[in-house]
């Protein structure tokens, strides 16, 4: 039996297909120009790494800000509930799911059953998201990947003032122009950007067993600094891709769906 | 006398150079990592086009973002005031500028002689800057100078909701899987941009004679909705391309530096490795 | 160490030894948030009154846990401070309903600032008159017994008018700094003038005026700044830090007086005790009828005079409003007045800031072309 | 057909009368015909060429939403009193009856008893935002341009605009209570310096005690003397107790009203709440009344007959909202109940805690005492304007009081004492109720700043976790 999940994010795509166990196939794919072309991309991508068709997949589930580009029957969830499903089907003791991605951060806190008792979103602007450390590394000439493995202690960090996607890229570059060192400022992005999701998690509150998801979760960076912030752990998921558990948990939520009939 | 303007600002940087109050070349690339890079070579590039070498130079002014890191000007003047400079020299009659730039929009009051007399400029946020149509012809998919042709003919054109710059995009990526039409999408984002800009320059006032400089000024689709916004014509800039305005502006303050020091009867004036003054 | 360095250091808490020194006497230091807090009756109970500044603050992340990105970074700095202990050392705060954000945090501070024992508040009408005032003196003779009950001191008429006497003794001595700062060759900076300033509020004030006196002497014998091109005042929202003076002049400008709340507002009117008069009735009306703060309703006219009174006096070439993001109260107060002052002549730049500058560079360009502007008449 | 000004400074008030008319003309229809109200063309067929024009402007889903069975009735009264009162103020303006703007916690019977034209400064931009497609966003531009900040509130920067447009009539005077806000309080300082008229403030003390509701009672006092100047008479008591005795009964069907709400299924639909505070702002007018009582009667009828508002066999979800309703989509209420069965049992916006006794109309003096503890209740004054903890006591109230499920906290963006308040709010509900809180950014009258389509999306998720 299999179930595919599919999470259509602001800035990408992700396609899973879960087997009886654990995840048998997914794909990544990037969001640019026509969305329903990507999910049917990313999702023939996936079936045929499963070598199975899409026809013989009766379970379905969509969810993400783009879930209407879907292009074929399923059904539909919303994203918080899905990061909870499915971090709670992996990991059953976290109690805090944090995911970055790229446009938005949520904070989401569960019970022992996997129900989410409360959460918070970003706020509507693109600082302190993926985007912001896209457009980051962009201004540093780095890949976003790199841009993570920079960790320097405090003292040592150029100060961002900025998350403004915008004007935090001009702060980047006058920190350039005043000859600071890249691994410097990079270290400051990570930090001010770990930071600010920091606060967002303290602004829940009754934070314990934090899980990180999504895109950002790949950079440690970010991650230290939370840690450095809230001083507990923060772990991510070692058996699945950070990127994928939205996705993962379409599917979940489609597979508990069909059971419940 | 050789005089150059050099303009480093955060999408562009322009080189001009004048010689008896007259435009010999000017040149314009897209910005390099550090603003010393970017003017070096922009005005290397158009030495070169003059057949000219930095030694020629008598003067140099920088302006713009970077205007402070540029190790060959003397001295250095903020764009707003090259900007006011430049065009009121490209056509006397302007006595308003609106300059949008890459970060910054702007618009600038000037009295007959070129000198700024007051101004606004967009504070917190970047909206309708030059990021803002770049982001948005990046979405489209077409580049920024096709954007006003695109949008030409429009039946009904979108309004965007977004302020914000980067959220902007992505309404702009979901109208278009939403299957909308890009003619439309590229006029809504040319009048977006026009009203941002307009609100703007109802604040400092217009006044007669107005001119767009900046990039942005060659895209007529914003240009043409900014008038109809502003109810207003826009003078000709002539000649003149309206992006290099502020580095125009740059050269001319650098003439008239350059004089003003040999009245001082001050230092001979084969300036470029002199060190700089604080202007 | 001469008295002018004394002083220049101090606006940075941790080399501010004054507050060791007091402590360390078993004395109380308690804060207070703005224009309207009696500090006469603090000095006058033996308490030494701190206003609460969050000078070079670089993060909010502890502050906008409660308080969030539509507040502005003048009340989340403040936060900040106190959350990340900053403020361990008061022994007391006391509020002000000046403004939405700064009311908001005796709230939350009670609750999640437990280095403070005790909290108070009070109120301050809205508006300038008689029945207010009344109001205000009310406000003010019940913190007066609930100063002196929770720090067991005792207080007298005599305590009174002697605290009276030290604070208008900083009056006159800080009108004379500004006297001398309107010279056509000031012989001191704005930034260095602000640092003195800032000082009156951050440590005890007989110490103060005496340290101020010997300053304005070594001043006096300075020979004045020649190579500026523009004199300049500054106002606008809260500003505790003098990094935006020294952008201001290093761009060629000099800041000879300024319409600030922590600055020249401090200390126009001297509080005049008739004979046998109520001491703190006297202070409670220089505090409540003596220069309005822009929340004050149907005062604006008033404000725009003093204003302007403030840039002729000190010739100005032109008067720089600053307005921190998200303050209602200067946003419309800066708009308003430039709309005034413009026509008069004073030419204004209203200019949006964040309390710890961000983005220098954007900042600088708005001032050096209002500077090239204005230094061309 | 009645007559419709057409003067510019009637602009913003006659085109709510023609709503308000067009509104009644439509809900009389049999437009069962017409199978899908989506053929907006289709209606605008069957209508008089004087509604034409305004039925352009007005939100679609808006008249969706009223032609619902559970709306119309309501609608109806709501549409009816708006155009009433749209006709009542022209005729005191042809009168020469000056025009005071008044802020939106001043309960009006001085003003009218004293022959003024009353308009509330707040409605102006509430009211257009919830009826047309481009909300007050004119005004709003208009204000901005003159270089005002995009922070302030838009309740005030609509009508702020309208002024500067010169569709509503220039005022006489300003009458402004001091509290809640600063916003508010810088832009009727504006306005009061810009038309050079009086600003009259009210101050409203900081305590909620005998101490602070002996000064307000003193500061009416005051105001009436102020406002006695400008109208050039002196108050008359039988007039000040007709308007009194008016609102009075208006309260009345409103505590009912609120009251009532606590009832499973809730009886009452979401759009009334925006709805509602149109209306508390003219309490004393026989509009508001009138309103009132329909409300009243409606909700009753859905009690006795033990119906709620949300569709068969749909699970309630009762959702009070934690601070302010949004008013540019009002018919977003319905799609909450329609879609989720989440119904909207009360805020702290309109929320007039069930205690509010009624004026004591015995003379002057507990006229005048009873005005000044009322407007210590005002829907915001009383859980803004002092200490937090009376804000939090109605939240946890408000929690237990109607059963909620979860409290839907829409942040204004204008309301700086809120968001330094709001994790401090959340926090002692979820500690005194366990009610969770889902907290979301928007501007209540600019739908620029948060669309409705941003708005259903954050719902959907939220429900998605129930």
């Amino acid at each position: 039996m299999f179930y595919l999940g599919c999470d259509v994010g602001s800035m990408t795509t992700k396609t899973v297909i879960l087997g009886n166990k654990d995840v048998v196939a997914y794909d990544i794919a990037a969001n640019n120009g026509n969305l329903t072309k990507v999910v049917e991309t990313s999702v023939n991508k996936v079936v045929s790494k499963a070598g199975v068709s899409l026809a013989d997949i009766d379970v379905k589930g969509g969810t993400g800000m783009g879930e209407q580009y879907i292009p074929f029957d399923h059904s539909k969830e919303g994203i918080i509930k899905c990061l909870a499903v499915a971090v709670y089907w992996i990991h059953p003791h976290t109690r805090t799911v944090v995911d970055i991605g790229g446009l938005s951060t949520s904070v989401i806190s569960i019970n022992g059953h996997g129900k989410v008792l409360e959460y918070r979103t970003s706020d509507k602007c693109a600082s302190g998201s993926g985007f912001f450390l896209k457009l980051a590394a962009q201004a540093l000439e780095l890949k976003v990947e790199d841009l993570g493995n920079i960790i320097i202690p405090c003292g040592e960090r150029a100060h961002m003032g900025t998350q403004c996607a915008v004007f935090g890229e001009s702060e980047i570059v006058s920190h350039i122009n005043d000859g600071e060192e890249p691994e410097k400022i990079a270290a400051g992005i990570n930090y001010s950007l770990g930071s600010s999701v920091a606060t967002m998690i303290n602004r829940l509150g009754g934070i314990q067993d934090i899980v990180a998801t999504g895109g950002v979760a790949k950079n440690k960076g970010v991650l230290r600094a939370i840690e450095e912030i809230l001083g507990m752990e923060v772990i991510t998921l070692s058996s699945i891709d950070e990127q994928l558990v939205g996705a993962l948990g379409a599917a979940l939520c489609a597979q508990q769906r069909m059971q419940q009939g | 006398m050789i005089y150059v303007g050099c303009d480093v600002g955060s999408l562009s940087g322009e080189a001009v150079i004048i010689e008896d109050n007259a435009i010999v070349v000017h040149e314009i690339i897209r910005v390099r990592p550090r603003p010393e890079q970017t003017a070096l070579e922009v005005t290397q590039k158009a030495l070169t086009k003059a057949k000219m070498s930095f030694d020629d130079i008598d003067y140099c002014v920088s302006t713009g973002y970077g205007r402070e890191k540029i190790p060959f000007a003397q001295s250095s003047i903020s764009e707003i005031s090259c900007h006011g400079r430049g065009a009121q020299w490209a056509n006397p009659s302007v006595r308003t500028i609106i300059d949008i730039g890459g970060q910054d929009a702007k618009v600038i009051k000037v009295d007959k002689f070129g000198y700024m007399v007051d101004f606004v400029m967009n504070d917190k946020c970047a909206a309708g800057t030059g990021r803002f149509l770049e982001g948005m012809a990046k979405v489209l998919g077409v580049e920024l100078e096709d954007l006003a042709a695109l949008s030409s003919g429009a039946a009904s054109p979108v309004s965007l909701t977004k302020t914000c710059t980067v959220l902007s995009q992505f309404e702009v990526l979901y109208m278009l899987n939403d299957g909308i039409d890009r003619t439309n999408i590229a006029a809504g984002i040319n009048r977006a941009m026009a009203e941002r800009v307009s609100k703007l320059a109802k604040r400092v006032g217009i006044r007669e004679g107005v001119a767009i400089t900046g990039g942005v000024a060659k895209n007529f689709a914003v240009v043409k909705s900014l008038s109809e916004v502003l109810g207003l014509e826009f003078v000709s800039l002539g000649e003149v391309d309206p992006q290099i305005v502020g580095a125009l502006g740059a050269a001319l303050f650098a003439k008239e530096r350059a004089e003003r020091e040999y009245e001082k009867g001050g230092i001979e004036v084969k300036g470029v490795n002199k060190k700089r003054g604080n202007g | 160490m001469t008295a002018i360095e004394e002083l220049k250091k101090l606006p940075s808490r941790e080399k501010n030894s004054y507050i060791k020194e007091w402590k360390g006497d078993g004395r109380n230091i308690v804060g207070f948030t703005c224009h309207y807090a009696p500090k006469e009756i603090f000095a006058a109970a033996g308490i030494f009154p701190y206003r609460l500044e969050a000078r070079g603050t670089k993060e909010t992340g502890l502050a906008d846990v409660y308080y969030h990105r539509f507040n502005c970074t003048y009340s989340r700095c403040i936060l900040q401070e106190g959350l990340s202990g900053g403020y361990a050392f008061l022994d007391g705060l006391c509020f002000l309903n000046g403004c939405e954000q700064i009311r908001r945090m005796y709230e939350v501070w009670k609750e999640h600032v437990p280095t403070t024992d005790y909290q108070y508040m009070i109120t301050v009408p809205h508006s300038i008159y008689d029945e207010g005032f009344e109001w205000y003196k009310e406000e003010i003779f019940r913190f007066k017994e609930d100063l002196t009950n929770n720090f067991a001191t005792r207080l007298t008429k005599g305590d009174l008018l002697a605290s009276i006497d030290v604070y208008n003794e900083s009056k006159r001595l800080l009108k004379e700094l500004y006297e001398l700062r309107k010279a056509d060759n000031p012989p001191i900076s704005g930034a260095e003038a602000m640092k003195l300033i800032f000082a009156a509020d951050i440590m005890p004030r007989e110490k103060y005026n005496a340290l101020l006196k010997e300053a304005l002497k070594e001043i006096r014998s300075r020979e004045g700044i020649k190579d500026y091109k523009a004199r300049i005042m500054v106002g606008g929202s809260p500003l505790d830090d003098t990094q935006l003076i020294e952008i201001i002049e290093s761009l060629g400008g000099i800041v000879v007086t300024d319409t600030l709340c922590g600055g020249s507002r401090n200390f126009q009117e001297f509080i005049e005790v008739e004979k046998d008069g109520d001491p703190l009735e006297a202070i409670a009306r220089c505090y409540y009828y003596s220069n309005p703060c822009p929340r004050m309703m149907n005062q604006f006219d008033s404000r725009c005079e003093y204003t302007e009174k403030m840039a002729r006096e000190a010739n100005v070439d032109g008067t720089i409003l600053t307005k921190i993001v998200f303050c209602d109260n200067h946003a419309v107060e800066c708009t308003m007045i430039a709309d005034e002052l413009e026509p008069k002549g004073i030419p204004v730049l209203s200019l949006e800031r964040e309390h710890m500058l961000t983005d220098v560079g954007r900042v600088r360009t708005r001032i050096e072309a209002f500077i090239e502007r204005i230094s061309r008449r | 057909m009645a007559e419709y000004s057409d003067r510019k400074d009637r602009t913003i008030t006659t085109r709510w009368q023609i709503s308000g008319d067009l509104a009644k003309f439509i809900l009389n229809q049999d437009l069962t015909h017409l199978d899908d109200w989506g053929g907006k063309e289709a209606v605008r067929e069957i209508l008089p060429e004087h509604f034409q024009k305004n039925f352009d402007m007005i939100q679609t889903d808006l008249i969706n939403c009223i032609l619902e069975e559970k709306n119309k009735q309501t609608a109806i009264a709501f549409a009816e009193n708006i155009s009433k009162w749209g006709e009542w103020l022209h005729e005191q303006l042809d009168e020469g009856k000056k025009v005071v703007y008044h802020y939106f916690i001043h309960t009006i019977e001085p003003l009218l008893a004293l022959d003024f034209a009353p308009i509330c400064f707040e409605v102006l931009s509430g009211l257009t935002s919830a009826l047309y497609t481009d909300g007050c966003e004119e005004g709003i531009d208009a204000i901005e341009a003159e270089g005002y900040p995009d922070h302030l509130c838009s309740s005030n920067k609509g009508a702020a605009g309208y002024l500067l447009k010169g569709y509503i009539p220039q005022p006489a005077c300003f009458l402004k209570g001091s509290a809640p806000c600063d916003t508010s309080n810088r832009v009727y300082e504006w306005a009061a310096h810009k038309y050079k008229v009086p600003l009259i403030v009210v101050e409203a003390p900081y305590y909620m005690n005998e101490r602070a509701h002996k000064f307000l009672t003193e500061e009416i006092k005051r105001m009436i003397v102020k406002l006695e100047k400008i109208a050039g008479k002196k108050l008359d008591e039988d007039k000040l107790r007709h308007y009194i005795q008016l609102s009075n009964e208006a309260v009345d069907y409103l505590a009912k009203i609120q009251d009532l709400r606590k009832h499973v299924p809730c009886p009452d639909t979401g759009w009334h709440r925006p709805a509602d505070t149109i209306f508390t702002a003219q309490l004393g007018t026989p509009f508001a009344r009138d309103y009132f009582k329909a409300l009243y009667e409606n909700v009753k009828e859905r009690v006795d007959k033990g119906q709620g508002v949300i569709p068969e066999g749909k699970k309630e979800i009762r959702l009070a909202w934690g601070y302010t309703w949004e008013a540019f989509d009002l018919p977003f209420f319905n799609w909450l109940e329609n879609k989720h069965g989440a119904i909207y049992t009360e805020d702290t916006l309109t929320y007039f805690p069930m205690d509010t006794e009624m004026i004591d109309t015995t003379n002057m003096e507990t006229m005048l005492a009873g005005l000044g503890r009322r407007m210590m209740q005002m829907p915001m004054a009383r859980q803004v304007m002092s200490f937090s903890d009376v804000w939090i006591n109605d939240f946890v109230d408000i929690s237990r009081a109607y059963k909620v499920d979860a409290l839907a906290i829409g942040g204004h963006m204008a309301c700086k004492h809120f968001w330094a308040l709001n994790k401090l709010l959340s926090d002692k509900v979820k500690e005194k109720t366990g009610v969770p809180t889902l907290r979301f950014e928007m501007d209540m009258m600019d739908k620029r700043f948060t669309s409705p389509s941003e708005l259903k999306r954050i719902m959907d998720d939220f429900f998605a976790t129930f």
